[in-house]
């Protein structure tokens, strides 16, 4: 097996893993950072596959921007939960 | 097998793994969640399979950018939707079943 | 009980489709020599690019329509103008807000590289675009730029612009040479680099409209 | 010159949808309405050109397939555009009214209803797989925003609901696409055409499982059907009209043509695949009635026909072999798209003057709004199928189809099927018929209504009826350009 | 379009556009609307006069227009249609007179007006029809135009009158629907035809005769919910909680003889008589039709309701029509089409007399009639000759449809069907009698349930209630004694069946 097949799959595999724990973990804060993780190594995927262009808009949409729309829209719910609570 | 072929099938598992999340989930942040894993999954087998005997094939590629801006159109109104729910009615879920009244 | 019909369903799916896609034999036909061969005329010389915005640019231009339409979704959904959430900027960092100001105009240089490389090797509009809007969301994270409201006409007619432009010069086109978005060879390049350019500044945005005009909405549950 | 008429119906509602947006909120009626006008004309323009010299193909971009993307039009297509350009008239020009001057809900109609039709007629035009996947998105996406447009929790649940629903439909149908190209190289229905044949490789079976289910999902097809009531129920009444006529005969389009095209030769060699969606749409016609019979609020009434009516759709996949059954979806298409649209305007007019949204509080209806309730009840009579309506020349085609086949299973379902509509339908009627003493406590009191909602409500409707004495052009046109 | 295409499509419109200009007009616009109705009412009789002598000079009325290919709207004019449309249109004007006079003042006149107008032009449409694709259109389209007038009082009870006829109606439609399709399909048409289109059809052998009769079965079970055949009439009675006008069109003139004209077209022109015959199909057709004859008449004996004594009276008296359908051979022919139109001018007689007596004093109830013949002498007077003609009393409408039927049944070799019409005569008497015994010997009660109006000199009545139903009392006696002339509708029945037979009439 040559160098680069197994670092694809160990590519592979992280990516199923880190897919299934965004999915499967408890907390939403964690399952958030391992989506952006998951978005990462999706850039590092793509190039792997030579699409460079894809990589890159990966990197910059798929990861950044969706990752900062997900995390605003956490940081927002969590802070009105905890305002909700503070008023109880 | 080649990378292209590799990363198609990890594609077929992110799509099932997603799509069943999109059913299955009770969660809308993870519905959302789960709706990028399905279509990045369908992204990979796109391309994966058209590189599947190594060479890269812009065509695929140019489809899965235009795929990924749709993706991130629809997260974001998925988005809207939720936090606009959230702020009316503080929740985070949707009801079991559809009320008819 | 829904799951006890969708896990297994799911996992014999995957199964068989990788089966299938494991065997599965050459295509009958391949892009790829087409790419190639009808690249000089497309006015690029990056084939992603020649396909995005030559040969499938017809995709291009609705896909840039889906963004546009979620960006009024959003605007649609978020409900009437209130007066009360005025988004305050947060009294950051000010470490962080020299950052920000030292990060602009690279981030800024940035897209414009992108948006000219695009033309011969990876980069376009698209990153290039998306590029800016991380711009923004930076400046927005710094407490430099405050989230948007209701956008006034000059933000609608950057945001429509690009969008307008591609169609405008499809348009054109299809008047001129009876074939919408059929660019002469002659003037290609020129007429995607203009195009493009549109594209990166309404892209930009729209993506940072995205996230800026979700964001500003922080107020809790009514 | 004649060529362009196709696409200039995808450029102009893109264009102007843009500048009601760049106009500003609740801006653009002004443009849209002439625009529409346009339309139709263009709409007509081409059904003449079609019929005359046959389908019509465009290569965008000029590269022509596989490398560039085709649009085309044949019989079916334009049959299609006619649907839609027909009904968006008069429902822009009751939008107009419905959505007074700054009314929230409208503010941002106009941009995404045109956002909406473009995506529409770039579905019926287009002949790639691909852009497919791109106009399905894009009508999917503006639904679901019209639907949840500043719309209280109850909406923002519904679209919330219909939003994953088509999110999971063209999911799948994104993969699928995927396979296909995986094994033939290519996404052009005109190059796909020849080359699959009950021989491909299992992946192509996959992949027309995938598309059936994802666009049975964008269809609503029973047991698919759970996000179109809250969705069609819960919008405001111009939007309720314009998904339950348009938006969800796109999808049965599309699974249309891709039975018919591409993967005819799949579907040719396993008979029995019919019978999946025809079961379904059984299904749907006993649940959906069965729901509208019983349903409480009005609107909730109508959009429970409109998963018993789109079962209709689905029955004439069995009998695909013969040409009857194509004109029998057609003309059922047409029969719903009219009447439906025209019940939801109706329905609005009901719920604006009433202020209610009750099957029971429409007592006295028929003598206060006499012009809406013969609205509501033309509508009605179309989707009972009785004569003379679309509903009626759909139903005798299909029956006629059914019998000529020896289906006799859906020729009953379709009587029965008949039998329920009118229950639901004269519920409603029996309802507005119901005199109340004007001095009743409990009266119900009529707010006046704009005339013109009230009149483009009874032209839809009337054009329902009318359709149900000359189908013989449209089904002409049909017969252009049925089997790809 | 030659003129000949535009007589029938003029006959329709001559009602259908008044009906559609009326929907538009103010309630109070009384004058206008009456004036409407009433020019269209006459202009129709003309055209129908001009019909009738264009028929029986022989010449062809016909219009055809596609609605899909392949499936055609045929209007004819022929014989037949021409019976029952001259019986309709006259008793259109006479209902839409006492509709006048009986609707004053109330709610909703020009929604009544309307479908009042699309329902005779629906009556028609079915006599016009060329096939049975257009019969159906028509068909249907009477039950649609019918239901608003059903429930016009708008209240619950009318309600639910309206959803029985409703349930019953579109129930029988549908059947009939299938049939029709099915015919077409084999076919490729389904136009009517002296002596049938079916015969060619069996002797090819490409289709079996029991498909024929289960064919044959559709169609007479989806038009014989109209015509009330038993067991499909459980909407009748219900359908009485209409106004008077209303139950006088649905009994005497459109829907119940919708439903026996069809009867009439699917066995002569559809099957044929003699392939009919040959089928073993007119048998089953005779005992259904004694069965709902007695049985009707068993039924009304017992209903102290009036209007609903007169509706199972209906029942028992349009199966006539059938029985004499079902007698195989001319003079039972010539017995069920005659007492198509006897029937009717008889019938709706009685129902504007009920309606008087309901309107003026508010008798609804047989055993509230003691003595109302003194009241109301000339009413009564016209319910007893119609009484009298049901009855079959001689000098009457009445007789001359018994004599008929009585010999066609003789000719047929069906004797027990002679018993039955004995039977019936006799229970029809039962059930009459004591009414007209009641309301002319009886002491009138102090006070009448409800009087709203009074008498004006030698009119008991509102005259436009009045003159109808002195009208049709007089034309029962006229068709019974004058049978002889040209014009009578037994003259006519007797063309027809010339047609149909050939020269066997005597």
């Amino acid at each position: 097996m040559s160098l680069g097949l197994s670092f694809d799959l160990l590519l592979g595999a992280s990516l199923l893993w880190s897919g299934w724990r965004a999915l499967s973990t408890p907390r939403l804060d964690r399952a958030l950072v391992l989506f952006i993780v998951f978005g990462l190594l999706m850039t590092l995927t793509w190039a792997r596959l030579a699409a460079p262009d894809i990589a890159l808009a990966e990197a910059a949409i798929g990861a950044g921007l969706t990752g900062a729309l997900l995390l605003d829209a956490y940081g927002v719910l969590q802070a009105k939960r905890l305002a909700a609570e503070a008023r109880k | 097998m080649t990378s292209g072929l590799l990363f198609a099938c990890v594609g077929a598992g992110l799509f099932v793994m997603g799509g069943s999340g999109v059913l299955l989930l009770k969660h809308l942040l993870r519905r959302i969640l789960a709706f990028n894993l399905m279509g990045s999954g369908a992204f990979l087998v796109l391309v994966g399979m058209a590189q599947r005997h190594g060479i890269a094939d812009p065509v695929t590629q140019a489809m899965v950018l235009t795929g990924i801006v749709v993706a991130v159109a629809a997260t974001a109104l998925a988005l809207a939707l939720v936090r606009h729910l959230y702020r009316l009615s503080g929740k985070l879920e949707l009801p079991e079943a559809a009320d008819d009244d | 009980m829904k799951r006890l019909v969708v896990i297994p369903a799911a996992l014999f799916f995957v199964l068989v489709l990788i089966l299938a896609l494991v065997d599965l034999a050459p295509p009958a036909f391949d892009l790829r020599p087409l790419v190639a061969e009808n690249l000089a005329s497309s006015g690029v010389a990056h084939p992603v690019t020649a396909v995005l915005l030559n040969y499938r640019a017809y995709d291009t231009l609705l896909e840039i329509g889906v963004l546009l339409l979620a960006l009024m979704a959003i605007l649609a959904v978020s409900g009437s103008p209130r007066t009360t959430s005025n988004t305050s900027l947060s009294a950051s960092d000010p470490l962080l807000a020299m950052l920000g100001r030292i990060a602009a105009p690279v981030m800024v240089v940035v897209a414009v590289y992108l948006l000219w490389a695009g033309t011969s090797r990876p980069g376009g509009a698209f990153q290039a675009g998306a590029v800016l809007a991380a711009l923004a969301v930076l400046l927005h994270l710094t407490g430099l730029l405050a989230g948007w409201q209701q956008p006034g006409v000059r933000l609608r007619w950057g945001l429509a612009g690009g969008f307008l432009l591609f169609l405008s010069v499809g348009a054109l086109l299809l008047l001129v040479e009876g074939e919408l978005l059929r660019y002469p060879p002659a003037h290609a390049g020129v007429l995607i680099l203009l195009i493009e350019s549109g594209l990166t500044l309404s892209l930009g945005l729209i993506l940072a409209g995205l996230f800026l005009f979700l964001s500003h909405d922080q107020g809790g549950p009514r | 010159m004649m060529i362009d008429l196709a696409v200039w119906l995808i450029l102009l509602p893109l264009i102007w949808a843009s500048l009601a947006f760049m106009a500003g909120p609740g801006r653009g009626a002004r443009l849209a309405i002439p625009a529409l006008g346009l339309q139709l004309l263009l709409v007509l323009l081409l059904a003449g050109t079609v019929s005359e010299s046959g389908a019509i193909g465009l290569a965008v971009g000029g590269w022509g397939a596989p490398l560039g993307i085709d649009l085309a039009a044949d019989g079916l297509s334009v049959a299609m555009l006619l649907l839609t350009q027909v009904i968006a008239l008069p429902l822009a020009i009751y939008a107009r009214s419905y959505f007074q001057v700054k009314a929230p809900e409208g503010r941002y109609f106009w941009p995404l209803c045109g956002f909406l039709l473009a995506g529409l007629n770039g579905l019926y035009l287009s002949a790639d797989l691909f852009n497919l996947y791109v106009t399905l998105e894009l009508v999917g996406l503006a639904a679901v925003a019209l639907v949840a447009a500043d719309g209280g929790s109850r909406q923002l649940v519904a679209a919330l609901r219909y939003l994953f629903a088509t999110l999971l439909g063209s999911g799948s149908y994104l993969l699928a696409v995927a396979l296909i190209y995986a094994a033939y190289g290519t996404v052009s229905m005109a190059t796909l055409a020849p080359v699959i044949t009950a021989e491909a490789p299992f992946v192509v079976w996959l992949a027309g499982g995938l598309m059936l289910v994802g666009l049975m999902i964008k269809t609503a097809l029973f047991p698919f059907h759970f996000w179109l009531p809250p969705a069609h129920g819960g919008a405001s009444a111009p939007v309720s009209a314009l998904l339950s006529a348009l938006v969800v005969k796109a999808s049965f389009y599309l699974l249309l043509r891709l039975w018919l095209g591409p993967f005819a030769g799949l579907t040719a060699s396993a008979g029995l695949l019919g019978w999946l969606p025809a079961t379904l749409g059984a299904l749907a016609i006993f649940w959906g009635s069965c729901q509208a019979i019983r349903a409480q609020r009005i609107k909730m009434l109508i959009a429970y026909s409109t998963v018993a009516q789109l079962g209709y759709l689905f029955l004439i996949f069995p009998l695909l072999t013969s040409e009857a059954a194509l004109r029998a979806g057609i003309m059922q298409a047409f029969a719903h798209g009219l009447a439906k649209a025209a019940m939801f305007m109706a329905a609005g007019v009901l719920i604006k003057a009433t202020g209610q949204d009750r099957v029971d509080s429409l007592a006295g209806a028929a003598q206060q709004l006499p012009l809406t309730m013969f609205a509501f009840g033309l509508a009605g009579v179309t989707l009972t199928g009785l004569p003379p309506s679309a509903g009626f020349l759909a139903k005798w085609l299909l029956i006629e189809a059914a019998i000529g086949q020896g289906a006799w299973s859906i020729a009953v379902v379709v009587l029965v099927g008949g039998l329920l509509a009118a229950g639901y339908v004269f519920r409603v009627l029996r309802q507005g018929f119901l005199l109340v003493p004007a001095i009743a406590a409990d009266a119900p009191s009529f707010h006046p209504v704009p005339r013109t909602l009230e009149w483009m409500a009874l032209l839809l409707a009337a054009a329902s009826a009318l359709l149900g004495l000359r189908g013989v052009e449209l089904m002409e046109l049909v017969a252009l350009g049925g089997a790809a | 379009m030659t003129l000949n295409e535009a007589l029938p499509l003029a006959v329709l419109a001559s009602s259908l556009l008044p009906g559609l200009v009326i929907f538009l007009l103010p309630d109070a616009w009384t004058g206008k609307r009456t004036a409407l109705n009433l020019l269209g009412a006459f202009t129709k009789l003309v055209l129908i006069v001009i019909l009738l002598v264009g028929v029986h000079g022989g010449a062809d009325y016909d219009f055809h227009y596609a609605v899909l290919p392949g499936l055609d709207l045929v209007f004819k004019v022929d014989a037949l249609g021409l019976l029952f449309m001259s019986l309709s249109a006259i008793l259109w004007l006479l209902t839409t007179l006492y509709a006048i006079g009986y609707l004053e003042e109330s709610p909703q006149r020009s929604r009544f007006f309307g479908f009042f107008s699309l329902c005779v032009t629906a009556t028609m449409g079915i006599a016009m029809a060329g096939n049975l694709f257009t019969f159906f259109i028509f068909y249907e389209l009477l039950t649609l135009s019918t239901f608003p007038l059903v429930v016009h009082r708008g209240t619950d009870k009318a309600m639910n009158g309206g959803t029985v006829y409703l349930v019953y109606t579109l129930t029988g439609g549908a059947l009939l629907l299938i049939g029709i399709i099915w015919l077409h399909q084999l076919l490729g048409h389904s136009d009517f035809a002296h002596a049938g289109i079916m015969a060619d059809l069996e002797a090819t052998g490409a289709i079996s005769g029991g498909q024929l009769k289960m064919i044959f079965l559709l169609l007479i079970t989806g038009v014989g919910v109209k015509a009330a055949i038993v067991p499909l009439h459980g909407w009748l009675p219900q359908a009485m909680v209409a106004p008077a006008p209303v139950s006088a069109l649905l009994h005497a003139v459109a829907v119940v003889k919708a439903g026996a004209f069809g009867i009439i077209r699917i066995v002569y022109e559809i099957y044929g008589i003699e392939f009919a015959q040959s089928l073993e199909l007119l048998l089953p057709l005779a005992v259904v039709a004694a069965v709902t004859i007695i049985w009707g008449s068993l039924k009304a004996f017992f209903q102290d309701d009036l209007k609903k004594r007169l509706a199972f009276s209906t029942i028992s008296q349009v199966s006539y029509i059938v029985l004499g359908v079902a007698l195989f051979g001319p003079l039972g022919t010539i017995g069920g089409l005659v007492h198509l139109v006897h029937q009717g001018i008889m019938k709706i007689t009685l129902f504007f007399c009920a309606g008087n007596y309901a309107e003026t004093l508010g008798i609804h109830k047989v055993s509230e009639m003691n003595g109302v013949g003194r009241r109301m002498p000339l009413t009564t007077l016209a319910f007893t000759i119609a009484a009298l003609g049901m009855m079959g009393a001689p000098f009457t409408a009445g007789a001359i449809s018994k004599i008929w039927l009585i010999e066609g049944a003789r000719a047929a070799d069906m004797d027990w069907a002679i018993w039955v019409l004995w039977t019936s005569s006799l229970l029809n008497a039962a059930y009459f009698l004591p009414i007209v015994w009641r309301s002319v010997f009886f002491r009138a009660p102090l006070a009448w349930p409800a009087e709203h109006l009074s008498r004006y000199g030698w009119r008991e009545t509102a005259w436009l209630l009045l003159l109808p139903p002195l009208v049709t009392a007089a034309a029962t006696l006229v068709t019974g004694i004058f049978v002889t002339s040209a014009f009578s509708p037994l003259a006519w029945a007797q063309f027809i069946a010339q047609q149909e037979y050939g020269p066997l009439v005597p």
